[in-house]
């Protein structure tokens, strides 16, 4: 890893600052609560934390409208977040609520939300990235300035859908923002051990697609990079790459011994903490105190408590609800719209 | 003659492009996409002269990439369009098997009802054209057993022509398994398009001694055969499932009911073809009704060889249906 | 207690890793190879210890690319090497199908018997841990429609570790399913090694008043069911099928006879389900010999939801087994 | 098409000029015979000629040895004649008979030859090419210096398996050789309207493989090219990849209309023909007489006749053995050779 940025652009308002720092903190208590609710047995399954992680969520949603897509993967809580769904809905939905963003059946891998155009957490690896490039193509032949941001990890870039989305999406100039977070492990293998070429970023080559590495753990490096993207993905340029490099703090899901890494790279790579470095850089510039960072980090706290709260209140869906959206009920269909 | 009564003569490929035409008219959500679906005319050539009539962005030729289209044309459906994807054959839709399982089937219900995956898939489907181990499947039966998706077996060319709007009306994933075997065929259908029932299979032949029932390419064989057994005093009725999934149990059971004999004829590999499922839900609902087993004729349990003799020894054939029919009785039955 | 009785306790886990050792011991033309089977340890922990034990060219980590590396072990087996190509789960082979259908299982045959496929390749399969639509599938039953293959599911210890070697000695490609959640569970095996018969299934329990046929995940279940039965006056004949493909059918049948009654279980979505095939061969093989008709329970056909009471509900369960079984004596039967 | 070669080296025998001359020749006239069978239907099935690519094939397999492995497409029949398959059983394989090199059960697209190392024709696109990696793998792990040459059309290069497949190859450096066909369709897809890079040479850097374009219409710049590949990869250095530049003269397959390239495309490259290109070059470097080629001609044309007799007096499998070969039988099993 290169050398972290360590000061702040002179145009970063106090408030823009806090909102970040602000966001990070929410995934991050988030999923610290979600690790302990697991070990009660509250959430089952599969939970992939995305801590360390979170300013690439953060940085990158910041770029994105409304009416953009996002296509995510089995570690998508801070995508989630960021994007704006409701941090009760969440919660319900990792205790398999009726209340969850999904009504609890899809759990920590399958977040979706329609309100907020989330895609879905996908748990193929790969699988998400080809429903990317179907909805930015729709978004184009109907004629929408809306982009699809498609997040996937380093190990998705070695399945053959990541190469055939690059190649469609590149051929057809559609509105894709790739988004890798390399965090340099697929579950226990290094990128070095599973890409004959590993420096990610230079795989867009084969597909013609501009590409570049940012630095995933400066939340301000994300944002910028992805502002730019944006914009020429928007313009009808066509795809864009970018591969953030990052780290995963914890084991890939929690059944992991981590026999695949050195605790002392896990711990070099903390130092790079992108809640830590950032809220260092704003004390730096004087745009931090240590009683709001306090606040902030409180309110982060409280919301996460409250969506526990509400989680718990939730409701089971019954068990004569089985079989429910195996097929669209009446009524709820989108063919209704059709002109005939 | 009324005017609703008018008919035309057209090939089956005809048939299903005229489908796809009338779709195009008729929403402009609806867009073709697939390989050689546009300059090339389609593998089938089912799709000629769509692209000069819509265009390269709705007759949208792909690169060889069967995941990522299939994929794509997922995402395009959640997203506000109407995707026909077309996989030319069923032996290349494996490589699209993640994601018509793992996405397609299964978006609506890990979202909670919030994402509709309404997609037409179309393929190629069948053997009997020497094509050998790699291009003659009829997995049709096998994508049965997905629970999210709806699969369509059209027989004949109105079925062909007529059931792709209702199913791209339709909310959910529709697979449509066209039989290549029959593209060439001429056939007459009306000059108005007919929505056909995709709920409901259809009685092609009634009768009363015993149930034959089928689908898609065997229906042709299987009426020969029931010709042939008429002519030896035994009275068929012929089943076209048309809708594989779900199945139209109640018509099944309702011929089977009344005959109390009947027999299964699908192109697929014997063992775990769709014929099983069939037997089980008559052994499940009907077991008392039966005067004999069941039987099925199937394709024979062998990657498909090249040479036609041995082939055709390994497809299901007329001669094999009357056979099997034949035994229900024994020998000096009716 | 002679030699070869010794017996000594593992997990399922271990069992499967054990049999891994002894087959990589004997031959050093076997090698595994799938996504962290070294470094990590396999994702279930299965290989744990044997990259230090064999070193990574002979437990052999590979990117995520399931065709990919699947298709390079076919390749490797049929230029001399025995691999054991672990697939994740059975949830991923999907990506892995064409490979396994249009190389693995047509090769031999397109051939005309030059080159034959000795792969064996191994997953996990099954629901009942919360992992939602996309991680609980169960298709081993879907994957016995392949001529060419041959299908294993081991449902005990000794069986998982008993039955690699074989299958690696076994000229034509093996897939061995192994149930997820059985991997934790502690049981009792031999300290010598035990060749495991993969041609026949196995009667688990020998009983007369009714055939209990299952396999892998669902025999525990089904055994418990048994007892539950045995205490209403039922006496339950409980046949683990360890062969899916080609099925043991004279075992089947042989059991049928004597019981006269029927229930399949398996964890397959019912529709399609290899039940179903099991229902077709008794209906076409033993229908006179019935006394009832065959029942079977099976999945729920919905993709799996997360919440533990939605997917306890859409699983089999043994109360589930017990009613079935009590249904095909009428309530005032036995 | 950038210009092609019009000279001979020097160091090019009279003799061997004939013999690759008179291997794409065989190859040509074997193709020729087969579209007359096709119209007198006794060839069925999908039939794919190579006729306009002999160049490659006939170049490619000079540098290799009896030990190395070839995988192919269903347009294989130039690379089996080139690789040394019998004409008599590979014709006797079209027709279906029993005397087939594979007894007939493949046809066209399915030529097997286990004493060539001929593992097959592979009709799933891009189908083969995971199955060179496995072969490379085995010789790799058995310290064998064989290495595996496996064809592919540019069409295969957008599916997932090329890019799953050169990633694996690469990372494990076996001795693939990687024979991109690029005769600029897939079926009637041009190259340009299906990559978003269309020079497919440049997709061998996403995977760091040494690569380059060839003119595939040169049987001499071929046998160059091919040497120099194959040496680099016998020698334990990793794959290689070519993308050979060629065009297939005629159609697709037996049904295409060829509704979608101009005939004057199709005439244009007529004119680089490697047939009468490189008898040209020959005559013109005074190493090739009308009489010699005249000769060399007949020759190829009566092997073709007599593999036709061969054929037609072939006889068909009983339908009896129908269901062999879909499981190894008795005695014929690897497996005896197992140590235990
Ligand atoms: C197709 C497929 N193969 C294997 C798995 C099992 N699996 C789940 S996550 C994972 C690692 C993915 O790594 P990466 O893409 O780098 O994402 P990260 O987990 O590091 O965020 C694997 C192998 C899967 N879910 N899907
Ligand atoms: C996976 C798959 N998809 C589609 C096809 C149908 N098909 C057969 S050949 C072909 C074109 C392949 O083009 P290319 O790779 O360039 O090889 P060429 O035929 O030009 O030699 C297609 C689409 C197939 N056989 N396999
Ligand atoms: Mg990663
Ligand atoms: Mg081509």
């Amino acid at each position: 890893m290169t050398a972290h940025q360590t000061t702040i652009p002179t145009t970063l308002t106090r408030e823009r600052g806090h909102f970040l720092l602000s966001e990070m903190l929410r995934i991050r208590h988030f999923e610290e609560k979600c690790a302990e609710l697991y070990t009660l047995t509250k959430i089952r399954g599969f939970v992939h934390l995305y801590i360390g992680e979170e300013a690439i969520a953060v940085g990158a949603m910041q770029a994105l409208t409304p009416e953009d897509s996002i296509i995510s993967t089995y570690r998508e809580h801070g995508h989630a977040l960021a994007r704006g769904i409701n941090s009760n809905s969440l919660m319900a939905e990792m205790f398999g609520k009726v209340e969850g963003c999904a009504r609890g059946r899809g759990g920590s891998m399958h977040i979706f939300d329609q309100d907020t155009r989330f895609y879905g957490g996908n748990a193929i690896v790969g699988g998400g990235i080809p429903l990317a490039v179907g909805i930015a193509l729709a978004d184009k032949m109907r004629g929408l300035p809306s982009v699809t941001a498609c997040f996937f990890g380093d190990g998705a870039v070695a399945e053959g859908e990541f190469h055939e989305s690059m190649n469609l999406a590149a051929l057809w100039e559609l509105p894709v923002l790739f988004y890798c977070e390399n965090n340099l492990y697929a579950m226990g293998t290094a990128v070095e051990r599973a890409q004959a070429e590993p420096e990610l970023v230079n795989k867009a080559a084969g597909y013609r697609i501009p590409a570049e590495a940012v630095d995933g753990m400066d939340v301000l490096a994300v944002e910028e990079a992805t502002q730019r993207a944006t914009e020429y993905v928007r313009s009808g340029s066509g795809p864009y790459f970018i591969e953030f490099r990052t780290y995963r703090f914890r084991a890939h899901s929690m059944y992991d011994p981590e026999l695949y890494r050195e605790k002392t790279e896990v711990e070099a790579w903390k130092q790079y903490c992108p809640i830590d470095m950032f809220s260092a850089r704003l004390r730096e510039a004087n745009l931090l105190t240590d009683q709001e960072y306090d606040a902030i980090d409180a309110a982060a706290l409280d919301e996460v408590e409250a969506s526990v709260r509400f989680a718990e209140a939730g409701e089971w869906e019954p068990v004569e609800d089985l079989t429910r959206f195996v097929y669209s009920e009446p009524g709820s269909s989108k063919a209704e719209e059709a002109p005939e | 003659m009324t005017v609703a009564e008018k008919t035309m003569k057209m090939t089956f490929r005809q048939a299903a492009g005229q489908g796809i035409r009338e779709a195009m008219e008729r929403d402009e959500r609806v867009f073709l996409m697939g390989e050689d679906v546009g300059r090339y005319g389609g593998c089938f050539a089912v799709s000629q002269g769509l692209l000069e009539e819509f265009g390269p962005e709705r007759i949208r030729d792909t690169p060889l990439s069967e995941s990522g289209f299939v994929g794509a044309g997922i995402g395009a459906s959640m997203a506000g369009m109407r995707p026909i994807v077309e996989i030319m054959t069923v032996n290349f839709s494996l490589l699209a098997l993640d994601q018509i399982l793992n996405n397609a089937a299964t978006i609506l219900h890990m979202s909670g009802g919030q994402f509709n995956v309404p997609i037409v898939i179309r393929m190629a489907t069948g053997g009997g054209r020497q094509l050998a181990a790699q291009h003659s499947h009829s997995l049709e039966g096998w994508y049965t057993h997905i629970p999210g998706i709806k699969v369509l077996a059209p027989a004949t060319h109105e079925d062909v022509r007529g059931m792709l709007w209702p199913a791209l009306l339709d909310p959910d994933p529709v697979l449509i398994f066209e039989y290549a075997g029959m593209y060439a065929a001429e056939g007459e259908l009306s000059v108005e398009p007919i929505a056909v029932d995709i709920e409901r299979a259809i009685i092609r032949r009634p009768g009363t001694h015993v149930s034959l029932i089928t689908y898609g390419g065997t229906l042709a064989k299987t009426l020969d055969a029931a010709e042939e057994l008429a002519g030896q005093g035994i009275d068929s009725e012929v089943i076209d499932l048309r809708v594989l999934r779900p199945l139209d149990t109640r018509t099944i059971l309702e011929s089977v009911r009344k005959t109390h004999r009947a027999v299964i004829i699908d192109e697929g590999w014997r063992s775990g073809s769709l014929s099983a499922e069939i037997m089980a839900r008559i052994m499940e609902e009907a077991f008392y009704d039966l005067d004999a087993p069941v039987a099925r004729v199937c394709s024979a349990e062998v990657p498909m060889p090249y040479p036609k003799h041995l082939e055709d020894a390994a497809l299901p054939q007329p001669k094999d249906i009357v056979r099997a029919a034949r035994n229900l009785f024994g020998e000096t039955d009716v």
